[in-house]
């Protein structure tokens, strides 16, 4: 059964760079953008099935890291565009267009905001925790509506997309190639994480926290770690969200966008490997290919999505692959 | 800012606190009770006001709108239960969340196919409209004094039903443990298809009552629901009494902090950047008021600890 | 023989009215048994949530090999070796029974914070994880989720998991509930070797079992102590009798 | 080929679809068969608008880019659209950026710039004699934007100026801070459900202080909606159904036959964007950008609101009307009962370096 | 007159198999034991009777009905009050609103229950989350009582319990066994407290019955070879 899922892993994986390859060669360069939003979301997705997956943690509150990793994108490159430096005291920091940098900003400051918010939240649980992360990046959404310097609602649109070394970013087959390249190496990492003893012990505390006490791990300790990783990645994932639209906008702190990244992940299946990719790719096909047949489109996703929760139990891949791993 | 408009301001405050709470009581009782996350809520609260506005259009009668909202809300909440909601209740909150939003959507996109996507009318009849003038020379709507006998009026019904009757003790129970208690001879399935309905119903009185004097729209549900989650979590989930409270709070926070912010910064501040950060904190302020009481009281006010 | 390993001295919790615990006090000496008997209700469990740490006393002390360790939480009494098992089966669900023992030996590992390594690739935490499976008899259930086991296997799973802390203390609740005869027996077997590794603080009903191992027996009744002594001594105590054992058991 | 990307599901729909059924209608009119017309949804969000542009201009290889309903989501589609060479023809939004700095040669805005309705009001409250005026809108740049635009034609005092929360249903604390704020007159930019919701609950709290505000929260769409606590109010806007020319009777006229319900401002502006577009091309070809782009400057169409042309920020110089809402039978409709402004360009076009 | 009777029961849960073809009967007034290790299908027995589970094949018939499709709480009101294996008390309950949640009229009431156990009645306005766990047992007893059953199923019902309370319980039985029709099906660990209790057993291994006859007929043989003592 575990088997199963590892092929099925790797075929996703496969697919999602043959249909960019596909359409490369036969000029569709929209189905390319397709894709790579299928790998970024599907990124954010990555980050978040750390916290609600492995740890238990339903955050309803990931646009936050989103959000603060697509602003770190659109201050930063903004400023860069205009020659203004973010500011001078005590240091002068200037903006950049390079995408490194701006990745590595937007992981601290989505690392440093999943510290505080998880801190504070990880007192709650359940519901509670669900609601707590929720209105706090309700807080962050409404400040980013109403904070003028940064476009309000308007956001800001950055013309050019940013810069890495030696790739030109505006071919869309060559920005896939960079955000592909970032959802491997999370996954890895996430693979790897799931079976250390981090992992186990986090799993563990989502099932029975009372017992990991027993044996002497701090629940607490271990659910922040993984909130904080969680909300690095869905940041850096919002980082490059915002170079794929070359735009950010306080929507991206929305709770349309958590519970979207919820969907996806329990679309894939909750705590799988790969889950959030295959959940991600789904909901994008649906959306745009209902969205040619009807005005009423959404009717048709909504009964499609609630075939999936009331048949497919566990999630696509736990129907293809079988339970394995199933946390039921 | 006058004594007078600061009382009127506050009255303003639990108005809109008893109004949130109609909308949190139908909520509460299927998340605390079932333990069910229904984000459709909104939708059934949107029923309830496109039912009440055709009816009141085709009939001219308030009272048979809001009858028929009562009707179509709760109808649509057995439909609903029966079909979707039934086999959720063993499973995680994950997949509840999953299928609720997927009726949203089914709910939403299906009221702009049969009403079109136009905002309808529905307004409040002459008998209960235009101001009543309060002790302190206060002039109040009637209509909005109306809202809160009704609020109350279903709090302490709601209260009575679970917190008394053996309705309640059964539908509590079944939260706990589900098949023991059908193994004890008691029909849950009927029993929470009821219950439902009922959430629905009041789901549906809520929007119809509100539609009144807000705008009766496709995806007019979607920051109640939000407001309504707001409410009952503060207050402690599956607390009739807490969602009470709750709602009295937010909506005192909500009135309050918008019309006193912006005069707090005015006092060491340029007026109209005051008005600006007023406003803007101000529209920060009951999810501040959520994340501090949950910080301190990790299962709301009157939660069960 | 007289190491006091771990100690209570005058514990009192209330809860609102109920006197749960009245001045408790209480010893386990290095390489003994020492029972906690005394009526459903009597405050025994609540005593053991006291030392653990999982309760905080409303006044009282409790030593922990030579240590104040009142103030102390549950988990770094936990890491301090203390053990316990819980009176209804407390294990990780979805996890094999390995699963379940390892993570009890990464615990008293004390180091959770490894990203990287295959947690049941470490031989020795593995090897630790088996032999504790092995003692109490689920070697054949190794890969078995702890949800799909029957009743009395997960109550071996508990005792497994806490052997895997290697405590110098242990606190069992009813260690023995659920357990048919056969598995009570091999389960006093195996506690009755335990206690030289670790002194035992053990709650249970099978009076059987106490009488059996323990070397010292207290009666807990309604929140006070109202007597401690050996076997006989407490089997032939007028008081114990009515209060606790009724008629049989001393016949 | 033209591109449509406009809001069709969700909440706003009821605006984007106004907007491609008055420009459709233009279309069929037209009888013109060298148009072929994409149109897609973008649920309002502006992520999915921009995808949406890349697709039109990739895939498709639409010439021209049009139907964006709201000023974020313009924001985010229209600089990088011109950026490609791409034409954009602004149906409604007309975000202040794009008529100042970031104007471009193009982008051709239709509708108007956003603030003009707004200080169409403020013209008329100087005119009507306000001295004393409350205003309030969301607190986000539109809103900002709506009351400075107020601001700039109205010369009174200000009675109280609030921002509310964008979404906002409740309206009670701001109708009491209106009662006692002594004020002789309210504005209000409140668009969509939020202005409905305002005016009921200002109607039923018993002030009767005279409220204008933009044509939004009077439209053909939602008047119905708001019921008789709209009557008597006026409000400002660029187009209104009665106003007399051949170009708008006829408009109305088969509109209403074509879709059986009145037309809103929002197809009177998607019927005039094809209008333009369609002139441009009986006069030039689009692969001749240049040439594409003076017959575009020269908006030479019979515009549903009478005179029409463009400043030189590509935005329109135009009369900005004051209607009233009255009642014809059972249906709430608009009046025009005078001029605001006229020949009004915008504030941003001297920013603007084309 | 047979109350009860299993022919050949099996079920599973998912793909496990756990019971293999169980036969029994209970008659009325019978108090008959059911006896096995650990994991035999004890439990499982029970839960396929309480229609907690589906019988894959074989039939249970309970009042001479067979029940195999009867949902769970229509089984319950024919007459099977169930002490589950764990307790289960309502968490969220009071002691008193765990006994009247699934009350049926009858002989049982909260005053015959409290007089059965006064400790519940003393407790009876605590939350039972608080209760320990011999408390917890008592409720879960005198919650089934309260349904007024013709047969009760006690699930290992004095795990838990102080020698002088399982004492109590089975003199309670004893007489309920002397005074009234009630048919009880017990699960327990302890073969003594079993013997001067039940009229007949049953003897599970894997998932079958393999030995069946009068308690009294339990030999030494017996118990060594499928109970393991
Ligand atoms: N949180 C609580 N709130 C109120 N009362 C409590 C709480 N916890 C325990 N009690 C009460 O305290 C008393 C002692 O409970 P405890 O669980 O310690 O008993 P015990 O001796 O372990 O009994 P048993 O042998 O039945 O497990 C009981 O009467 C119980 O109802
Ligand atoms: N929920 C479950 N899922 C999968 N398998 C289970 C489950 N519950 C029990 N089993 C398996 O079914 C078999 C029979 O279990 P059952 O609980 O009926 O035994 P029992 O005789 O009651 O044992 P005990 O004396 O320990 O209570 C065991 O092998 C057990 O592992
Ligand atoms: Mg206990
Ligand atoms: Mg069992």
């Amino acid at each position: 059964m575990m088997r199963r899922e590892q092929i099925l892993n790797g075929a996703v994986l496969l697919g999602l760079i043959a249909v960019p390859l596909w359409a490369w060669s036969s000029g569709e360069p929209f189905i390319i953008t397709l894709a790579t939003k299928v790998a970024v979301l599907g990124l954010a997705g990555v980050g978040l099935n750390i916290a609600l997956g492995t740890g238990g943690l339903v955050s309803l509150g990931h646009a936050a890291f989103f959000g603060i990793g697509g602003y770190a994108m659109g201050i930063l490159a903004s400023h860069a565009q205009q020659y203004v430096p973010l500011f001078e005291w005590p240091l002068l920091v200037e903006g950049t267009k390079s995408m490194p940098v701006i990745w590595l900003v937007a992981i601290v400051f989505s690392g440093l905001a999943a510290l505080l918010i998880g801190a504070l939240s990880l007192r709650t649980s359940g519901v509670y925790f669900i609601m707590i992360t929720l209105a706090f990046a309700q807080m962050l959404y409404y400040f980013a509506i109403s904070w003028p310097a940064y476009g309000g609602e308007d956001g800001m649109a950055i013309y050019v997309r940013n810069s890495f070394p030696g790739l030109n970013t505006l071919d869309p087959i060559q920005f896939f190639a960079i955000t592909f390249v970032i959802l491997c190496m999370t996954l890895w990492f996430n693979a790897r994480l799931v079976r250390s003893p981090f992992g186990t012990a986090l799993a563990a505390a989502r099932q029975n926290a009372e017992r990991v006490e027993a044996v002497g791990i701090d629940p607490y300790k271990l659910r922040l770690a993984a909130f904080v990783i969680s909300g690095m990645i869905t940041g850096l994932a919002g980082a490059l969200f915002a170079d794929l639209n070359r735009f950010v906008s306080p929507t991206m702190f929305g709770w349309h966008l958590s519970g979207e990244l919820i969907v996806f992940v329990i679309l894939g299946g909750t705590g799988r490997l790969l889950g959030p990719v295959v959940g991600a790719a789904i909901f994008i096909t649906l959306e745009h290919v209902l969205g040619g047949i009807s005005e009423y489109w959404q009717i048709f996703l909504g009964v499609l999505l609630l075939g999936v929760v009331l048949v497919a139990r566990g999630g696509v891949i736990a129907v293809i692959a079988g339970k394995g791993v199933a946390h039921d | 800012m006058t004594i007078i408009l600061l009382i009127e301001q506050v009255l303003n405050g639990l108005q809109f606190g008893v109004m949130l709470f109609l909308m949190a009581a139908g909520l509460t009782l299927v998340f605390g009770v079932m333990g069910l996350i229904n984000l459709a809520h909104g939708s059934l609260y949107m029923v309830g006001a496109f039912a009440a506005a055709a009816v009141a259009g085709a009939t001219g009668s308030f009272l048979l709108a809001m009858a028929a909202a009562l009707g179509a809300a709760a109808i649509a909440g057995v439909i609903v239960e029966m079909l979707v909601i039934r086999r959720l209740y063993d499973r995680d909150h994950l997949d509840q969340v999953l299928a609720t939003f997927a009726l949203i959507l089914i709910f939403s996109e299906g009221t702009r196919w049969i009403f079109g996507s136009f905002p309808l009318y529905l307004n409040i009849p002459p008998y209960l409209s235009g101001p009543i003038t309060l002790p302190g020379d206060i002039q109040y709507p009637l209509y909005r004094l109306v809202i809160i006998g009704v609020g109350l009026l279903v709090a302490a019904g709601l209260f009575l039903l679970i917190s008394r009757t053996r309705l309640g003790i059964r539908i509590r129970a079944g939260e706990s443990d589900r098949e023991m208690i059908a193994a004890l001879g008691v029909n849950i399935s009927v029993l929470y298809t009821i219950v439902f309905a009922l959430g629905a119903a009041l789901a549906g009185l809520a929007g119809a009552l509100v539609g009144a004097i807000q705008s009766v729209q496709v995806g007019m549900g979607e920051p109640v629901l939000i407001l309504a989650f707001v409410v009952i979590v503060i207050g402690g989930i599956g607390s009739i009494t807490g969602a009470l409270v709750g709602s009295l709070l937010v909506g005192l926070t909500d009135t309050l902090g918008r019309t006193l912010l912006p005069v707090l910064f005015g006092t060491f501040m340029e007026a109209s950047a005051a008005t600006t950060v007023g406003a803007a904190i101000a529209s920060m302020l009951i999810y501040i008021l959520m994340a501090v009481v949950l910080i301190f009281r990790p299962t709301g006010l009157y939660g069960a600890r | 023989m007289t190491d006091v390993v771990l100690s209570c001295t005058k514990i009192s919790k209330a809860f609102g009215a109920l006197q749960a615990s009245k001045d408790v006090s209480l010893d386990l000496q290095a390489g003994e048994i020492h029972a906690l008997i005394g009526p459903n209700g009597a405050g025994k469990s609540t005593l053991i949530r006291q030392i653990s740490g999982a309760m905080k006393p409303d006044r009282g002390t409790v030593h922990f090999l030579g240590h104040d360790v009142t103030r102390l939480s549950a988990i770094e009494r936990a890491r301090l070796g203390l053990g316990r098992s819980f009176q209804i089966s407390s294990v990780i669900p979805d996890f094999t029974v390995l699963q379940n023992v390892a993570l009890a030996v990464l615990g008293d590992e004390g180091n959770s914070f490894h990203f990287f390594r295959d947690l049941l690739k470490g031989r020795p935490t593995v090897e630790r994880a088996e032999t504790c499976i092995a003692r109490v008899g689920l070697e054949d259930r190794r890969a078995v989720r702890a949800a799909d086991l029957a009743h009395g296997e997960r109550r071996r799973l508990e005792i497994a998991t806490a052997l895997a802390l290697e405590p110098r203390a242990f606190l069992l609740d009813e260690p023995m509930a659920g357990m048919g005869a056969e598995g009570a027996s091999e389960m006093t077997r195996l506690l009755d070797t335990l206690r030289h590794e670790a002194p035992i603080l053990l709650i249970e009903h099978d009076m059987d079992a106490v009488f059996a191992l323990a070397n010292r027996i207290s009666v807990l009744v309604y929140g006070e102590i109202i007597a401690t002594g050996t076997s006989d001594e407490i089997r032939s105590n007028a008081e114990v009798r009515r209060a606790y054992l009724g008629e049989e058991e001393t016949a | 080929k033209v591109g449509m990307i406009t809001t069709l599901s969700g909440g706003g729909a009821g605006l984007g679809i106004d907007v491609r059924d008055g420009f459709l209608l233009a279309v069929k009119q037209s009888g013109n068969s060298d148009i072929e017309v994409v149109v897609e949804d973008d649920q309002r969000k502006p992520e999915i608008a921009v995808q949406l542009a890349d697709k039109m201009i990739q895939s498709e290889k639409v010439d021209v880019l049009t139907g964006i309903i709201w000023s974020n989501l313009a924001m985010a589609v229209v600089p990088s659209a011109t950026a490609q060479g791409k034409f954009y023809l602004s149906p409604n939004a007309g975000p202040s950026q794009l008529a100042g700095e970031g104007c471009h040669e193009n982008y051709f805005n239709v509708a108007w710039q956003n603030d003009n309705l707004h200080e169409g009001a403020g013209a008329y409250a100087k005119d009507a004699g306000f001295k004393n005026t409350f205003i309030l809108a969301p607190n986000y740049p539109a809103g900002t934007d709506a009351l400075a635009g107020y601001k700039r034609f109205y010369e009174g005092e200000l009675a109280g100026e609030v921002y509310t929360k964008l979404g906002q249903t409740d309206y009670a604390a701001e109708i009491a801070q209106i009662r006692a704020s002594g004020a002789d007159s309210v504005f209000f930019f409140l668009p969509g459900g939020m202005g409905i919701s305002f005016l009921k609950q200002y109607s039923d709290s018993g002030i009767d202080l005279p409220v204008v505000g933009p044509a939004f929260s009077f439209d053909q769409g939602i008047l119905q909606a708001v019921g008789d606590a709209a009557l008597g109010i006026k409000n400002t806007s660029q187009w209104s159904k009665d106003i007399d020319n051949p170009a708008n009777n006829a408009f109305v006229e088969s509109f209403q036959a074509e879709y059986g319900r009145l037309p809103s401002l929002y197809a009177s502006q998607g019927f005039d964007t094809a209008n333009l577009l369609l002139s441009a091309m009986g006069k030039a070809d689009i692969d001749d950008a240049d040439a594409f782009r003076a017959a575009l400057k020269e908006a030479d169409f019979d515009s549903v609101r009478g005179d029409f042309e463009f400043g030189p920020n590509n935005h329109p110089i135009q009369d900005i009307y004051v209607r009233e809402v009255i009642k014809e039978g059972d249906v709430l409709t608009n009046k025009i009962v005078g001029v605001a402004l006229e020949d009004r360009g915008d504030a941003y076009a001297e920013k603007c370096k084309m | 007159m047979t109350l009860l009777s299993l022919s050949d029961v099996t079920a599973s849960y998912g793909a496990a198999q756990a019971l293999f073809g169980v036969s029994l009967t209970v008659d009325e007034g019978d108090v008959v034991a059911l006896m096995g290790r650990n994991g035999m299908g004890k439990t499982t027995t029970i839960r396929t009777i309480c229609r907690m589970m589906p019988v894959k094949s074989g039939e249970v018939r309970f009042r001479g009905r067979s029940i195999n499709r009867v949902p769970s709480h229509r089984v319950a009101r024919m007459g099977i009050g169930l002490v589950p294996e764990g307790r289960r008390c309502f968490a969220n309950l009071t002691v008193e609103e765990n006994l009247v949640a699934a009350a049926r009229p009858g002989d049982w009431n909260f005053a015959s229950v409290s007089q059965l156990f006064p400790r519940l009645a003393e407790r009876h306005d605590q939350i039972a989350a608080s209760l320990s766990g011999g408390e917890q047992q008592m409720l879960a007893i005198g919650r089934a009582l309260m349904t007024n059953p013709t047969l009760l199923i006690l699930d290992e019902a004095t795990e838990g319990l102080a020698p002088i309370v399982r004492q109590e319980i089975w003199n309670a039985v004893r007489t309920l066994k002397a005074t009234s029709a009630l048919a009880i099906l017990v699960v327990d660990k302890s073969i003594k407290e079993l013997a001067s209790v039940a009229d007949h057993a049953v003897i599970i291994e894997r998932g079958k019955d393999v030995w069946t006859g009068p308690i009294s007929g339990i030999s030494k043989d017996v118990t060594d070879r499928f109970l393991g003592v």
